[in-house]
């Protein structure tokens, strides 16, 4: 492997994710709202309807649940599309479509009609976006059988995940977090696939066990640092594929730190950190020291001033308070 | 839409009536007619579940369209689609079959009644979300179009789905990318209990259909020669690049909605003088007045129907059931099917 | 108050209901797909047209985001709708207008809207009605802040339930699960409003703590009449009000068993029970004698056979077994 | 169609000339504009932020439109509703607050700029969801209809919006039930990067409209003196019980979609032509060729306004924002807002 590395940013890694598959598979294309004469809602796909045009590229009408529909559609008869929702809260206007039809499809077929087909999304606040354009539910999509589900939280992670998510023979659906797009970095200049059934390790430790996965990654890693400055040793787990959950990653993370804290960008309530504390509670709970605790965002539709968006995010500080609890619980 | 109105024309019209293919289109007609009155015995005697729509009343709309269709083209269909299974060619058997929940079912028995699928005959499905076939159609078309596949979709559903927001969606994507979509909705007058009258505040289905920008026009649903010319017509038309086409093809349930329904909102006259024009009456009548077939051939055709249909059942009732250790098989593709990553 | 006892059912219940929130209160009005020539898919607003005519009871078009939608107008504009939605997968549908508009305004207009809509679908499966028409997603609704979300379980809260939520100033989504439309018992023949914020215990124990609600608690009643055979005690409680949770009873009651069951007819993962389990591990971690078990549907879109679709659904025996594993947990 | 054509005649054209309203009129589209421009050098300066969606070119179909209303009547926006919040008569107090995100806001500060809410002037919000405001207004307008109150319901959307299968199932309730609400298109052409001609396969949208049974007609949205006579002859029918109308606003935004977008996909010559058209400068002319204003006057109303802007934003920045412990807040009613269970 070449080790020479290029400077890019989380929105260059996932356009030229795109790019590449495009140019190595003729049924790969890409469509959705302002994909094409605009260049992305957040300037992802900038440049490519230059480079492809406009039946590769292919921007749509304002219809969700129809363009979603239609790349269902389109996968079954033999296309790989990438079908570009601008903002999760606008996802829900498809749900009909990504439950009810592609997630289950091939179930009610008996098998006859897979859907290889890959949704690309904005998830995650921060941005002042307010109610309609700020919500975290990659965890919640998490609930369905049949979807794949990924949340690229880093440079590699961008470029390649969704390579591998078009070789799928079912449904996945990628969260971008709309804060990371700028994220710089490095990254090899091979770069490319990636795994998809697997959680990594970012940040090794040894008194608590951080699990995150997206926007909330970089977060626990300040919150990582935080704790180090105390002596507290996380061990930061980035979950990577929400469903299905790699178990055995975090599980053993925790038999080894006897502590856990989860953080997650959803609401709290029903949130995926939820199922996460209660698969400890099943596989895990005799190596406890301590609750599993869990850091997530407020259960309030996000508002607008940024200091209300802040209290309502999960914060380093918080994340790191939450570890140090842990650490030292009030026996019940 | 003038220029189409041949397409509401009498029977007499017809061109060349060719015996061979009448006797098929009657036989079709005449098979879903039968399969539908068994399986209503079968549901009455509790041997099949779930929900159940009979289409009785409605053969003709599918046993014209069917007749305009290639193998290679693509057919989406509803949770009323057991008459647009059998005409596409599905086997008798597996439709039966899967009607028990049998693993010899079209759909591996996982399906049901609202749930018929043949990828072999691309019949892409029951589906028992009213209007979510039109967008799924529409992609199907778009896979063609992207690779230059001479096919053409066809996509059936009610005049009750067309106020539902995919349909508006659906028809203009399809206008729009001048897709090989043929859309057949089925105006039987009634969205269950909801009469169409209610359900739309522009009735005229074919006319709205037009302001998309489709070619669309009305069809005598209830006369399966007419079906025919026009979906040859639109068939044709679409697959020489005049775009996506909508047939409004008239016609009526004899039955309730489902096997549920008590059907308390239609009149009893309304019922009774739609059965008037049965289309498998109609198809009869124009046949013996052309010598094309006589009461002794008709009683034949009926009974090998009865037989073939009894014959299903029974194969069916002795096929075997999915074993339970393979509830979770098929919510994701196992190595073999469809594509897998390295 | 008056106990005379009158025969009903779980419909008539329902029914019973809609009417006198009619006569009570000239803004509410029912609209949906068939409520009234119909009489309602599931008859459960039959002969109400004829008495309360068509601008009540209102029937639809096929369009659940527009009505959905048009209810939370109405409700702004000061009528009080009982929107009915036929199934849950439907509701998908409208999901934009429930999470977006109906759960968001208040908080988005700095309480200014409040939203008081009351929508009334079907859940659940043991009908074989297959992949579309079988899910259980009220545990997945009530992630959403903003809604209450009620299971009512009873013949009591069928009668009561909706008169209170009208009550609400804010919006109340109330699942009734298809199999217990049929059920037969006797009510109060006064009997009328219920309290909408409280868990119920339904059996008393001592040993293990079943948590569930709505068409499950039935069989999780026969679980724990399977249980007091083996001589094992079980609580049973119903948690009536899925969001906001009523923490207290159940955790009050996993005090004092130290075992818990959650039985719920969502998918297992991301699931309601997961939640609970959750909350448990956070609040009552140390009163624990044995992991939190759950007892879920199975991951797979319902099949349409019921040797099958009785497999993928919690059975009042597989229950029991995970009552009686928290009996004997093995030490992990 | 034709009966309509007025809607987009001449202004010379219009009934009795008022100078004071004209004032009125030019007054409110002048505070639009200084208002969307100071907002605009705000955000360059991150004083504010989110999501700023600029209505500069779009000023006379707010100021036309709200013209008609009266108190009583509802109006509902989209993320593009500066315009429609001043037209409608909120204050730029609490406006300006809003872009600040200020406790004293029109929404306390929760909603920024894309939601602006007021209860006293029945202005039920900006929305960030592209359509979603439709099946509101209806459900609005059928409040007003089964409480027997005299009240219009006016919905604010884009063409785009108009693809969503919300535009169709709202016109089609609206219709059937003869509901008293106005759609009003603002018709600019564009929805975000997407030229209407990729967003409709057919793009005439009055005709779309009046497909649906609404009396619709296009209009001159760059001409304030003709948006108001078109709403107030289709607010006056929609009074008379003539059901539901359908404006087509032809319009243009000036500047981009959003703060975020460089327009790239706008020929700047289309852009320099619609300017020609300002629909301020338009108003001017004609009321100066009417001796209703001259130099002196405008100058002293562009400088009027132009302290009442930048005193709002001193009022603003110096506002208090909600404390932190509010947070949670306002998810669900609090006693005494809305109405409590006893
Ligand atoms: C989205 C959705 N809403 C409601 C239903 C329930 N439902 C099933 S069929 C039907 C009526 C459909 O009428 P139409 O489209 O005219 O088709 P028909 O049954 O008359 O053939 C309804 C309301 C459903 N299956 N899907
Ligand atoms: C359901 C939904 N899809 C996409 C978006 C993103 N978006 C915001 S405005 C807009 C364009 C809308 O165009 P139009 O309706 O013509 O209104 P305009 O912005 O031109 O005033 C888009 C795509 C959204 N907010 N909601
Ligand atoms: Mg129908
Ligand atoms: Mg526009």
């Amino acid at each position: 492997m070449n080790d020479t590395l290029v400077e890019t940013t989380y929105r260059e890694a996932l356009r030229a994710a795109i790019r590449q598959a495009m140019l190595e598979d003729e049924r790969v294309y890409l469509m959705g709202e302002d994909v094409g004469d605009y260049g992305g809602c957040f300037a992802v796909s900038l440049g490519l309807l230059e480079e492809f045009g406009p039946e590769r590229i292919r921007d749509t009408p304002l219809s969700e649940s129809a363009f979603v529909g239609a790349g269902i559609g389109s996968a079954i008869g033999g296309m790989r599309p990438i079908v570009e929702i601008m903002t999760v809260n606008f996802s829900l206007l498809a749900l009909d479509q990504i439950m009810n039809t592609a997630a289950s499809l091939l179930h009610m077929s008996g098998g006859q009609f897979n859907v290889p087909l890959v949704i690309r999304m904005t998830t995650g606040g921060g941005r002042q976006l307010a109610a309609q354009h700020s919500h975290s539910l990659e965890g919640w999509y998490a609930h369905i059988p049949g979807l794949r589900i990924l949340a690229p939280a880093t440079l590699e992670d961008a470029r390649g995940m969704l390579l591998t998510a078009l070789k799928d023979p079912d449904p996945v659906l990628i969260f971008e977090h709309g804060s990371l797009y700028n994220m710089k970095g490095v990254l090899a200049a091979d770069a490319g696939a990636v795994d998809i059934d697997r959680a990594v390790v970012r940040r090794e430790g040894t008194d608590v066990t951080l699990i995150t996965y997206g926007g909330t990654l970089g977060t626990t890693l300040e919150a990582a640092d935080l704790l180090a400055a105390d002596g507290i040793s996380a061990e930061v787990i980035d979950l990577r594929t929400l469903r299905p959950l790699d178990d055995e990653t975090f599980i053993g993370s925790v038999r080894r730190t006897h502590r856990a804290v989860v953080v997650d960008e959803g609401w709290r309530s029903g949130s995926l950190s939820a199922e996460i504390s209660a698969r400890i509670m099943e596989q895990a709970l005799y190596d406890l020291d301590a609750p599993v605790e869990r850091v997530c965002s407020a259960e309030v539709p996000l508002p607008y001033p940024k200091h209300l968006e802040d209290a309502a995010l999960p914060q380093s500080a918080t994340i790191a308070e939450a570890a140090r609890r842990t650490m030292s619980p009030e026996q019940g | 839409m003038n220029e189409h109105s041949a397409g509401t024309s009498s029977p007499d019209q017809a061109t060349a009536p060719d015996t061979e293919h009448r006797r098929e289109l009657l036989r079709t007609m005449v098979l879903i007619r039968r399969f539908e009155e068994t399986c209503a015995e079968l549901y009455s005697a509790a041997r099949i579940r779930g929900f159940v729509h009979l289409c009785v009343g409605e053969e003709a709309v599918a046993a014209g369209v069917m007749a305009a269709l290639g193998p290679d083209d693509a057919v989406l269909s509803t949770y009323r689609e057991h008459g647009h299974a059998l005409a596409r060619g599905l086997t008798l058997n597996s439709l039966m079959a899967e009607m028990f929940g049998k693993q010899t079912g079209c759909s591996g028995g996982r399906g049901g009644s609202m749930h018929l699928f043949d990828k072999s005959h691309r019949f892409v499905g029951g589906n028992a979300i009213v209007a979510a076939g039109l967008p799924l159609a529409v992609g199907l078309a778009l896979a063609d179009k992207l690779q230059n596949r001479d096919r053409v979709t066809v996509c059936f559903f009610g005049e009750g789905a067309a106020a539902e927001g995919e349909f508006h969606e659906a028809l203009n994507l399809a206008a729009l990318w001048r897709l090989p979509v043929l859309f057949c909705c089925e105006n039987n007058l009634y969205a269950m209990g909801t009469s169409i009258a209610k359900e739309h505040a522009a009735s005229d289905l074919a006319l709205r259909a037009e302001s998309y920008g489709l070619s669309a026009w009305p069809v005598d649903g209830m006369d399966v020669l007419a079906v025919e010319r026009s979906a040859v017509r639109a068939v044709e038309a679409i697959r020489g690049g005049g775009g996506p086409h909508f047939l409004e093809l008239r016609t009526f349930r004899f039955r309730a909605h489902s096997m549920y329904d008590p059907d308390r909102y239609r009149e009893k006259v309304e019922i009774e003088q739609w059965k008037e024009r049965d289309p498998i009456d109609a198809l009869v009548k124009t046949m013996k007045a052309a010598g094309q077939i006589d009461d002794a051939g008709l009683a034949a055709m009926r009974s090998e129907v009865a037989d073939a249909v009894a014959a299903a059942v029974d194969t069916a009732e002795q096929a075997p059931f999915e074993p339970v250790e393979n509830l979770t098989r098929f919510v994701t593709s196992e190595a073999g099917t469809g594509e897998d990553r390295p």
